[in-house]
C-alpha cells in the first residue's frame, strides 16, 4: 500500500502488462526518453529498452496506423495521443479504420491496441486543448471507450484494457493527474463495462464519469447534508456500457441526474437518458435531467471555464432544485 | 530509375510463366466483374484493374508466403495475386453469405488474413500508416516478412502518405510502397493537382529514398524491382518507395464511362496492354503459344467456375448482422 | 416548375447563390471538369468558369483549411467533401479550427462557409462509404448542420446555409439523390432551424431527419391505414434545431419515436429524447423510443444493409407495438 | 541557400533599427511572460519565442499592413512583431476581460484580425492549410496581399504540412511557409524522427519549389530572404518555403525545464542569442550605443506599462461564456 498519483498509476499499469507479456509495446510523441509531456510515462523506457517504448514524429495518423497493424499481426500496442482533441488530425484511423476493421472481414481480424490521451479541460489550455471527447468515440460502433477517475481504476482498467482483445480508447482526466490515495502493492486488474456506486442514496441518482465522479460525489454530500441522499455511479467505461447498474438503480430511485464534461449535445449523458426513459419510463418519478459543459467550445480565462464546466456547486444545485419542484 | 542497382538478373522461364498465368488470371477475373455488375449481380461500387495487372502480378510473385500485402478498393488483383481463390472473392462482390468477408465487407475491403492479405483500404492514404505497423510489427518479431503497401497516384497528395513515408523512413521499416501511377485521381488529371510530374519518385527524396520508377505495364520489370525492394526490405535495409507508370483501361469505377480521358491517350495505352505484349515477348523467347493458349484456357476455366459456385451461394444469413463487432463474436455495447 | 432531382438541386442552389454573390466560390476532387462523382454540380465550372469553381487534390485538409481561410478574408466558400465518411481525414480543420475559432477569437472571425457531402447508406458502398455522420457534425459546437430530405429543400436549405454566416455541415442524402419531385422555378432561400410536419396525427409524434423522412412517411401511411394517426416531423437541421415544433407536437401526441439512419449511441435521437424527458416529462404519455440503426459499422451485403438501416416496415412495427402495450 | 537570387541588398539603416527595436520588445515581453508565470500571473499553458525573435522580427518587417500571418501556439513574438500593442496580449495571457480575445483563446490562439495577425493555431500543421485559404482569398479578390505562415520543425512531419505545400504550388498561392527550425519538436531532437537532415528545404523539392535555408538568427539574413519571398508571392510568383535555423532559449513551454539539451549545444547557441550579436553589428556599422540603449529603455518602459495595464483589468464578464459561437453573438442552437 503507498501512496499513488493519477499521473504514476498510468506508468504502473503499463509497466505491470509489459513486464508479463513481451508483445505489448508503447509508441508515442515524447513518451521515452522525456517520460511523457504529462509526465505519465517515465520509466518506461528505462526497464524496458527502446524496442518496446518508442517515440515517433508527430505523425499521429502514422502512430495509429503504426498501431493498428501491429496489432492486426500479434502485437498489443498502446498508443499515446498525447491530448485527446488530436484524435482530430488521425480520426480517420480511428473511426473508419480501426473500428471498423474486424466487422468488415467478418472477423478475421482482431485488433487488441489501446490508445491513451489526456481528456478533459480544467487546465486552461483553451479550446483546442481541453476538449471531453469521450462522446466522439462512443458514437462510433466498433471502439471501447473506457475513463477512469481514480489512481486505482488507472492501472487496472488500464490493465483491463490491454488485456482486452479489441481496440480501447482509454481517457485519462487531466485535471486529475495530481491526484493521489493509497493503491495496495501488486498486480491489479479490473473489469470493463462495471460502474461502481461510489455514494449510496435512495432519492436520486447521479451518473458521472471520470473527472465529474469527485465533483458530483462533493455535490452528493452537501446534498447529504441537507437530507438527499443521492446514489453517485462512476460509469468507469461507456463502451461497454453498465446499463444493469444505472437502470437498478434508477428503478430504485425514481430519479435520473447525468453529469458530463462533454459539450452538450449528443453526450453520454443523452444516450443513458434515452435508455432510461425508453426503459423504465414507468419507474421514473420526474424529469431526467442532464448537467453539462454548455455546447460552447472550452474558454481559456479561469474565471470563463469554471463557469463552464459542471462544478459541485452546480450539481448540487441542479439536483436540489429538481427534487423540489 | 536509380538505386535498383543489384539483380537486375530478368526472370527465369518459370517465373515468366507464372507472371503470365497471374496476368490473364486477374484479367479474365476483372473482365468476368464487369460483365456482372452489367448484369446487376455485383452491386454497391467496383473498381477494376484491367490495364494494370502487371503490377499486381509482378509483387505477387516476388513475394513469399508470409509476406504482408495492402491494397486499396481497387484490390482484386493484389488480392487473387497473393493466392486468394477466385469464387469468395465473385461471391464477396455478389454480396453473398461465402463471400472472403461472408458479405460484410464488398469490393472496397477484400482481406484474407489467412493468404497475409491485410486489407483493402477504401479511404484515400490510410493504409500507408497501417502497413508500417505490419512492418514494424515484422521487424520487432524479428521475422523476415516484408510488407508490401500499393496506393495510387492521387494518393500522394494525402497527409496520411507524407506521415508513413517519413515514418517508415525513420524507423528503417520493412516495407515497399508501391505508387500505381495511372495518369488519374478518379477523374482528374493527376498532372493538374500535384507540384511535381513524378508524385511519388519525385518526393522520394524528402524521406531520404532513392526515387525509383518502373513501367508498370512490363511484368519483368516490375518483378525485378520489386525482387529488389523486396530483398533490402528483407534484409533490413528499410524501405522503398516505387513509383509504377500504367493506365487503366476502363472507367474509374463502376460509374465512370472515363469521357474525361483524351482519345489519343487511350489508344495509346491501349497499344501498351501488358497482355499481348508479354505474350509476344514470351513468344519470342521460345516459349510455345500452346503453352499459353493452355494458361488462358485454364485461366478462364477458373473464373467460370468461380462464377457458378459464387452464383449458387445464398445470401448472408440475418444472425452475421450482429456479429463479429468485438473479438468475442458479439456485437454487444451494453449489458 | 419542373422535375428536378435531389441531385440536381445541389447544382441548382449552388448556381442560384454564386449567380447573385461573386464572393461564392467553390472547390473539391473531381467538382469541377467532371461535375461531381455524383453529377450534382454538373454545369457549374461551365457557367462560373475556373476561377470560382476549382478542381482540388485529394487533400481535403487542404481543401477545408483553404475553405476556412478564405471564409475568414472575404469569401464565402463552398466545399464539397466527396463522402461524409471522409471527415474522418480531416476532422481537426472541421472540429478544432473551424468551428471554434469565432468563440477563441473573441468573435473577431466569422466563418461563412459550407461543406456538402453525400452522407449515408443505402447503396451497397460498405462500412467506408456509407456512414450517416450528423451526430459527429452536431456534437461539436460551432457547426450548424442541416440535411435535406426533398429536392426543393436542397435548393431552398443549401442557399439558406451558404447566406448563412457561420459554417454548416450540409449532408446531402445520398440514397435520395436519384429522388424527384417539381419544384417551382425562380429562387428559393429556406430558413435553417425550422422542421416541418409532413404528416398529420395525434397518436404520436415521429421525428425523423434526411433519408428517413420518407421511410417514417410511409410507416405513418401505413399505420394511418389502421387507425394510428403519427405526425412527422422533417427537422430538416439539427443545429439549429427547432426544439419548439418537436416539444409542441410530443405535447399534444403524448409520444415521441426518433428514426435515425446513424448508429445508435450518442446520436442525435439521444439528444432529442433527452430535452423532451428534461422539459415536457409531464406531457409524455410512455416510453421514448429510438428506433436507429444498430450500433454497428455498416455492412455491404444488401441482404444485410437492408435489414441494419431503419426502414418503413421497423418503424410502423415499432410504433404500432409501443402504442399496444 | 539557392533560389534567393536578387535583392540580396542588406536592410538600410532605418530598417535595420526598426529591426533592432523589433527584437528588443520581442524578447522583453517574453521574459515578462516568463516572470508574470512564474508569478502565477499567467495561467494554462505558455510558449515563448525567446532566442528566435529575429525571425518574428525580420518578416515582420518585411510585411507591409494588410499582409496576413498565421502563427502557431508559440505566437506571441509573431503577434507583436506585426505592431499588435502588448497590453491586450498580456491581458489574454493573463485571463483578464480586456484580453486580445477577452481571454477566451489564451496564449495559444492570439489573434488580431485588425492587424491582420489571422490567429495563432495549437494544432500541429492546421494553420498551413489555413495559410493556403488566406492566400487564396486574395489571389481571388485580385489584391496583393501576401500570407506568410510561420510553424515548426517538428510540423514538417505532419499530413497537412504536405497537404498545403502540394495544395499551394499547384494553385500558385502567394503564401511563404516559414519553418522555424529550433531542433527540437517538443522534447525529442528533430533528427531523430525526420528522415532529412533539413525537414523543410529538403522537402521543398517535393513541391517544385527551391529549397531555401537561412540564418534564423540573423535578422539582416532572415529580412532579406524574407523581402525576397514576400515579393516573389506579391508578384503573383507562387509560394516559397523557406527554413529558418534557430534554438530555443528556454524549454518547449511552461512546464519544461529542457533538461534533454546537451549542456554543449545550449551554450553554443547562447552564444548566438540574435541580440547581443545584431547590438555589436550595428554599433560596428557605426549606429551609436546611445541610440540602442534609447530603444532598449522605450521597449522596457512599454512592457512594464503594459504589465500594469493588463494587471489592473478585471477578469472576463461571465456574460462573455455563452456569447460569439455564432456570428449573432449568441450561442443559442435550439428555439
Ligand atoms: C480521403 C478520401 N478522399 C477521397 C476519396 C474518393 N476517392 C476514391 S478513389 C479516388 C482517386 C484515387 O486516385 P489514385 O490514388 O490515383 O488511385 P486510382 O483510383 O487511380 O487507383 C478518390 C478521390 C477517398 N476514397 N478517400
Ligand atoms: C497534432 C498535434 N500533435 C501534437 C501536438 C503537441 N505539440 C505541441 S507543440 C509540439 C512540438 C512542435 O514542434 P515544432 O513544430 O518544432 O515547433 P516548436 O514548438 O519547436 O516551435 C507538439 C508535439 C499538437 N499540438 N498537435
Ligand atoms: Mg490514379
Ligand atoms: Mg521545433
Amino acid at each position: 500500500m503507498a501512496k499513488l498519483t493519477y499521473r504514476h498509476a498510468v506508468a504502473r499499469g503499463i509497466a505491470q502488462e509489459m513486464r508479463r507479456d513481451d508483445s505489448v509495446v508503447f509508441l508515442g510523441e515524447d513518451v521515452a526518453a522525456a517520460g511523457g509531456v504529462f509526465k505519465t510515462t517515465g520509466g518506461l523506457l528505462e526497464e524496458f529498452g527502446g524496442r518496446r517504448v518508442r517515440d515517433t514524429p508527430i505523425s499521429e495518423q502514422a502512430i495509429l496506423g503504426a498501431a493498428m497493424g501491429a496489432a492486426m499481426t500479434g502485437l498489443r500496442p498502446i498508443a499515446e495521443i498525447m491530448f485527446a482533441d488530436f484524435f482530430a488530425v488521425c480520426w480517420d484511423i480511428v473511426a473508419n479504420e480501426i473500428a471498423k476493421m474486424r466487422y468488415m472481414t467478418g472477423g478475421q481480424i482482431t485488433l487488441p491496441l489501446v490508445i491513451r490521451a489526456a481528456n478533459g479541460g480544467g487546465l486552461r489550455f483553451g479550446a483546442q486543448h481541453s476538449q471531453a471527447i469521450e462522446n466522439w468515440a462512443m458514437a462510433i460502433p466498433g471502439l471501447k471507450v473506457v475513463a477512469p477517475s481514480t489512481p486505482r481504476d488507472v492501472v487496472g482498467l488500464l490493465a483491463a484494457s490491454i488485456r482486452d482483445p479489441d481496440p480501447v480508447i482509454f481517457l485519462e482526466a487531466k485535471s486529475l493527474y495530481a491526484v493521489s490515495e493509497d493503491v495496495e502493492d501488486g498486480e491489479i486488474v479490473d473489469t470493463l463495462g462495471t460502474a461502481r456506486a461510489v455514494r449510496d442514496g435512495g432519492d436520486a441518482t447521479i451518473v458521472a464519469l471520470g473527472p465529474m465522479v469527485p465533483k458530483a460525489c462533493a455535490a452528493a454530500d452537501e446534498l447529504a447534508e441537507e437530507g438527499i441522499r443521492c446514489e453517485v455511479l462512476d460509469l468507469r467505461s461507456l463502451v461497454p456500457l453498465d446499463t444493469r447498474s444505472v437502470l437498478e438503480s434508477v428503478a430504485r430511485t425514481g430519479r435520473l441526474f447525468t453529469v458530463e464534461e462533454n459539450p452538450r449535445l449528443c453526450g453520454w449523458g443523452a444516450e443513458v437518458s434515452s435508455i432510461v426513459s425508453e426503459e423504465i419510463f414507468g419507474d421514473l418519478t420526474g424529469p431526467i435531467v442532464r448537467i453539462t459543459t454548455p455546447h460552447i467550445p472550452l474558454p481559456s480565462a479561469h474565471a470563463l471555464e469554471e463557469l463552464a464546466l459542471p462544478s459541485a456547486a452546480r450539481i448540487a444545485e441542479t439536483v436540489r432544485k429538481a427534487l423540489a419542484s | 530509375m536509380s538505386a535498383i542497382k543489384e539483380s537486375l538478373v530478368p526472370p527465369d522461364e518459370g517465373t515468366r510463366l507464372n507472371l503470365y498465368r497471374s496476368l490473364v488470371e486477374l484479367r479474365y477475373f476483372e473482365k468476368r466483374v464487369y460483365d456482372l455488375f452489367l448484369k446487376n449481380l455485383v452491386g454497391g461500387t467496383t473498381h477494376l484493374s484491367l490495364g494494370q495487372e502487371a503490377i499486381a502480378a509482378g509483387f505477387g510473385a516476388a513475394l513469399r508466403e508470409g509476406d504482408y500485402t495492402l491494397a486499396t478498393y481497387r484490390g482484386h488483383a493484389h488480392t487473387l495475386a497473393r493466392g486468394v481463390p477466385m469464387a469468395p472473392i465473385l461471391a464477396e462482390l455478389m454480396g453473398r453469405g461465402t463471400g472472403l468477408m461472408s458479405g460484410k465487407g464488398g469490393s472496397m475491403h477484400l482481406t484474407s488474413v489467412e493468404h497475409h492479405v491485410m486489407g483493402s483500404y477504401a479511404i484515400i492514404g490510410a493504409h500507408l500508416p497501417i502497413a508500417c505497423g505490419t512492418a514494424w510489427s515484422a521487424q520487432y518479431r524479428g521475422s523476415d516478412q516484408v510488407t508490401v503497401c500499393f496506393f495510387g497516384d492521387g494518393t500522394t497528395n494525402i497527409g496520411a502518405f507524407h506521415e508513413a513515408l517519413n515514418f517508415a523512413a525513420v524507423w528503417k521499416l520493412p516495407v515497399v510502397f508501391v505508387c500505381e501511377n495511372n495518369l488519374y485521381m478518379e477523374y482528374t488529371p493527376i498532372g493538374d493537382v500535384t507540384a511535381v510530374p513524378r508524385p511519388a519518385a519525385d518526393r522520394a527524396g524528402a524521406y531520404g529514398l532513392d526515387p525509383v520508377t518502373v513501367d508498370g505495364n512490363d511484368p519483368d520489370a516490375v518483378y525485378v524491382v520489386a525482387r529488389e525492394a523486396v530483398g533490402r526490405a528483407r534484409r533490413g535495409e528499410g524501405p522503398s518507395l516505387i513509383e509504377a507508370l500504367t493506365y487503366r483501361h476502363g472507367g474509374h469505377s463502376r460509374a465512370d464511362p472515363a469521357k474525361y480521358r483524351p482519345e489519343e491517350e487511350v489508344k495509346a495505352w491501349l497499344a501498351r496492354d501488358p497482355i499481348p505484349i508479354y505474350r509476344q515477348r514470351l513468344i519470342a523467347d521460345g516459349v510455345a503459344a500452346s503453352v499459353l493458349d493452355e494458361i488462358d484456357r485454364w485461366a478462364l476455366d477458373a473464373v467460370d467456375e468461380a462464377t457458378e459456385e459464387a452464383k449458387a451461394a445464398p445470401p448472408p444469413g440475418a444472425d452475421l448482422l450482429l456479429k463479429d463487432v468485438w473479438a468475442d463474436g458479439s456485437a454487444t455495447w451494453r449489458n
